[in-house]
């Protein structure tokens, strides 16, 4: 729990006050996204996304398992997320700490909740044989905004991923199958101002955090709100409108570089 | 995903009677436990839920202390046999996530600057589960925080709306949220309206979502009643007993 | 290890030369006993048991798995005790520690060993499929004497426990097979004075604690002895006196409670 | 329970031949390791132990001490070859358990005030179970504490009496263990004949107990000169190496 | 073992073309990562890795500090993606032994007695995992606690040997490490020799041990060169950018 | 991390300029070993080890199980090491730390890669059923040198071991196959000097260690360089002299003992 210092937080808001960034953007402009996909080669799909500084590598590992007995006939999704100390010298080696149990849960459930994944297309055999995919995410660069780089890279790495079924001697490789993807907009509100894509040092000073995934039609496929803070209703709505606006070009973004 | 269920029957009513804008049944009472600073048993329609509340008092290990406040550790725990199928006991990811979700929302409303290097322990236990016992959960722990005496800005209350069946409703039940299309637990500070808590899974054009929030809300307010007429009661029973 | 203040040790004490308690009890009178039963929904079986300000609550579930390997033909039985932080300000959460440890295998014992559950009834398919009793064990409030507490309500709940064959799909539903259940009581010394069910400012002044069980023929079916104390056997003879004692009284109270 | 197992014969005889009151063989040697401050190995029928007492030293971390006595930690261990299905290594619940009451009945008889804000660790490796294992440990744990030179009131032992076919008989081997009707294990100090450790399994009439009890007691005794007579040996090899 | 892989062909060409004493592809960058004071990403054939560096910084907890110099810790880590079965994430036993050993090799080259009380931690990131990882792992750990300007004798680095079909070859494929006799990672200080970490696994007369021992050598000299590269284009483009 | 008195260090180092070590040995000598075999019932085979005052007891256990998907037709091999708090006041009960992994593994691969378990014919139904060999490593008491005690006594209790084919309903028991095991010999540097066979004072104020296990062709079969200090390929090929005159003499003693 690190005590940032007042003089920081003093510039950011001032800052603020005359509606500047200490980047240099806008409050409703997201920091230059890199998506490279198929970066790793044991994996059956893989991507690196860099959101500025932030750079985050998920991977896709498929095996052939049992389905959960309320259902059968779909395949098995699991996350996990490490935050290795590899990107912060505030990561700790360990099991899990609650930031990695919130961040890979928000983005399981950003993948699960949508149905990106066509679990029922993932059925070999009804109650005994499904596909599990595998998402890990793995934090390499951490300068804030976590929730949206390790959503979008899981979703770049899906896009990619090859069904490993000859490996796995159960017929041939194909394309894992998905729906269209939510993107996952994350803001953060400081004193009274509200930011999208959050710097490392946004997030120290932020009160509340609230993370919007929105989809091709505009509508609200997931939320979460975090922090010790709280948002008025008029402040969700802004949130909301600039995830959509963000949304739609990452949206671009992502299926120029995965082509789809 | 609906089956055969039938979430709304064709006079509006919902699966156990309820109208749209109709809360479950809930049950407060304040101080029930002996040991606790601050306590609460709550029953919202079939959820049970026990709420404990102990501090301030001097957080340790030490590291933890943060030198200009109190820290609020809410701990929601599920009994094993809260469940259908037998639930490990102890924490897991899901539970993990809860705790904190509910630590930051109350975290917001107690006065922790009065108690710097202190903890506040709220504790929640989960006996029965059917549907919204975060809500039911953050619920009680705000009645506990009160009982206990904590200085608080408000008494934080939660309650949640979704969507079933192509309509928006407040507060769902169990097969409301297995074959419903979407479900927002909302947690605010009543006197302000402030929104401590907020997720949201499933589908919701940005229609539906103001119109939920706005339900959910309208929950958090008469929840709020029934926690201050327990808070008043226990303080009534306490008053009636000198 | 809280030092208990040398003042209220000397308060006790002199309380019980004159051959009181603090809260005016004999030596060998037990608190107030509440048991309520079906306390919660979801389990096959509940018991709320207070025994003045400690409140303990035992759920049971079921549910259908693999006998062990040396009795193929017996169902298994499995206790578990959470020193859970909401009973007191002593409790951590965490894995359970020494003291939650030796509760729940006292307790466990004290319904194996004496063989309340008929488990040879509870075969489904031998060497395949025979029922599992879970008993989980949460202490709400804690005032004291938890071995008994904790052993009162797993009885209480075990005797309303309904078999939930029809929800696992392995016939009717039909009540769990018990045989008369042994009751546990509980004694501590401190200086040389012992007195039964003790509240918890008398459990922290203890020197030595002995719990003992009997059954309606007024024979022994479990001992415990447990803290850095002794006992002589002088002592230990008036120990089962009044646990034979308290213990038939705390039978025909649990009898009219559940109704067997 | 009891099968076609005839724990006792017509003769009165038990499977091993041993009379009712009659203990298995018991060998015990003190000073056995090197690098530890007391040590004994233990062989009681098919029992081997090893003990090593640590200590007094700091005890750390620093939270763990007492200002006014020293704490006695025994570690019960089996080893995972030492039963006949492998064991997992590493404590389960019973050895916690076992440890638990053995650290609470060694603690009794050392005199801890004599050295504040200390720790005494005592380790117990069982390497061959076959039935009495806790009495085994304790009994060789009296034994490296004395080899330790730690000050003890007494040295404590411990024996085991039951019930089988019947009958009390003394120090339960591993059929009557597991077919047998009861089992006491009792520590006791044998000066004062004190109750330091009692745990009872099975089922027994109140006569039935206070005649085990005595038995019991009455095999604490003879474990008891076995246990001098290996602490007079061991200081009469020093003597004589002088 | 061999079954039918042919590990060298006819003309003395290993099964990816390479002949006995020619490393695989190795490319080398410095500087890669913002947030670590010194970062390294290596590909070294099939293998990616990453590694970083946190440090000198204040040891916590207290007492795992040493007054007299730093402590090299590097964590080694595999990514449950690197391998083709799914890897559970978090360390195993292998890893664990891994870190051990890499940490022991970084230690004898830092100047740690320049910082006493401190840490400096090595992490290494192994993304896709191809035979020799922890020679990659520790190349890169070189350039990294290079590129963080950690005071150093020398850069350390690493390369293995082996045996397959007989031969002594250099730098082990997968399939040459999954079939082959003997494999011979070494990592070592190059200007002066000094063989700072050594492990080898198989059968290898001592004859054979020493040529592949001195074609180890070789390797990581070879190695040393890319590793210098890597830094020099580091310091460049950063003088370059000025 | 005990910072052993300069003093020590001075004194064992003054004595080696000498050619002496503290206990009179030459550099290349070991300390007296002496094995025992059988030592516990219970196992399948056993062994005490002591080197000097360090003393190690091994015991294997089998049992029958599933093979690794990958080797169907092969017994499995696993060993764990305990350094238990009975051996040494520096050692702590709990998971096993950094030095006992590497202890189990060292001397895992050491039986594993020479192959002196002959897991091909451990094979009950391909895919099915094997053999499972477990090794357990009680360190007793600690005066240095656990690997090579370790790895000795580990050999010894296989030599003496019977597959309990009988009491698994497999079969008849038989003698566990094993082919010639090599023999690890471990030496420590310090300062410029290299001594077999560490005592504990010797362990401590070593800067360098390397253990080699050699067969009795004279070939090496495993190597593991530990400890923050170097060696020179000079040092290096002097220890390998060293561990091949010392591995014969051991050799020879241990088939002595185990009649093999």
């Amino acid at each position: 729990m690190s005590i940032v210092p007042i003089i920081k937080r003093d510039y950011i808001s001032k800052l603020a006050e005359q509606g500047k960034r200490i980047d240099g953007r806008r409050f409703d402009e997201f920091r230059k996204i890199e998506i490279e996909t198929t970066v790793v080669n044991k994996a059956e799909g893989s991507a690196r996304v860099k959101i500025g500084n932030t750079q985050v590598l998920a991977g896709i590992k498929m095996d052939v398992g049992e389905p959960y007995s309320d259902s059968p006939e779909s395949g098995v999704l699991t996350t996990a997320a490490e935050l290795i100390p590899l990107a912060s010298p505030d990561f700790e080696a360990g099991p899990p700490r609650e930031d990695a149990i919130e961040l890979a849960r928000v983005v399981d459930r950003g993948v699960r909740e949508s149905e990106v994944v066509e679990l029922d297309k993932l059925c070999l055999e009804p109650g005994e044989k499904v596909w599990i995919v595998f998402i890990d995410i793995h934090i390499l660069d951490y300068d804030g905004n976590l929730f949206d780089a390790a959503s979008l890279a899981s979703l770049a790495a899906l896009s990619t991923t090859i069904v490993p079924a000859t490996r796995l001697e159960v017929g041939e490789d194909y394309q894992l199958p998905l729906k269209e993807p939510p993107i996952s907009c994350t803001s953060v509100k400081f004193d009274n101002f509200v930011v999208i894509d959050p710097s490392l040092d946004e997030e120290e000073i932020a009160d509340a955090r609230l993370t919007v995934a929105t989809d091709k039609n505009g509508d609200i496929r997931a939320m979460q709100k975090g922090l010790n803070g709280s948002f008025t209703k008029e402040e969700i709505q802004k949130v909301i409108r600039a995830s959509l606006d963000n949304g739609r070009e990452i949206k671009k973004q992502l299926s120029e570089c995965t082509g789809k | 995903m609906e089956l055969d269920i039938k979430l709304i029957d064709d006079n509006g009513k919902r699966m156990d009677g309820r109208s749209a804008e109709e809360l479950r049944k809930i049950k407060i009472e304040a101080g029930v436990l002996h040991r606790a600073d601050g306590s609460c048993y709550l029953e919202w329609g079939g959820n049970k839920v026990f709420a404990a509340v102990y501090g301030p008092r001097e957080a340790i290990p030490r590291h933890t202390q943060n030198p200009l406040r109190a820290i609020v550790s809410a701990r929601y725990n599920m009994a094993a046999f809260s469940v259908e199928d037998r639930k490990r006991p102890g924490p897991d990811r899901r539970s993990r996530e809860i705790s904190k979700v509910i630590s930051e929302a109350l975290e917001k409303v107690v006065l922790t600057e009065q108690f710097p290097r202190s903890a506040i322990d709220v504790n929640i236990e989960v006996l029965d589960a059917e549907a919204g016992t975060r809500c039911a959960g953050l619920t009680a722990a705000g009645v506990a925080l009160a009982d206990a005496g904590i200085p608080m800005k408000d008494i934080p209350v939660a309650c949640a709306a979704g969507k079933i069946a192509g309509q928006i409703v407040i507060d769902l039940g169990k097969e409301e949220d297995n074959f419903g299309d979407a479900d927002l637990p909302v947690a605010i500070s009543p006197r302000t309206d402030e929104i401590l808590l907020l997720q949201m899974d499933g589908h919701l054009t940005v229609e539906e979502f103001n119109k939920a929030l706005d339900l959910a809300i309208k929950g958090c307010h008469k929840a709020s009643e029934i926690q201050k007429k327990a808070i008043m009661d226990k303080y009534q029973s306490v008053k009636g007993a000198e």
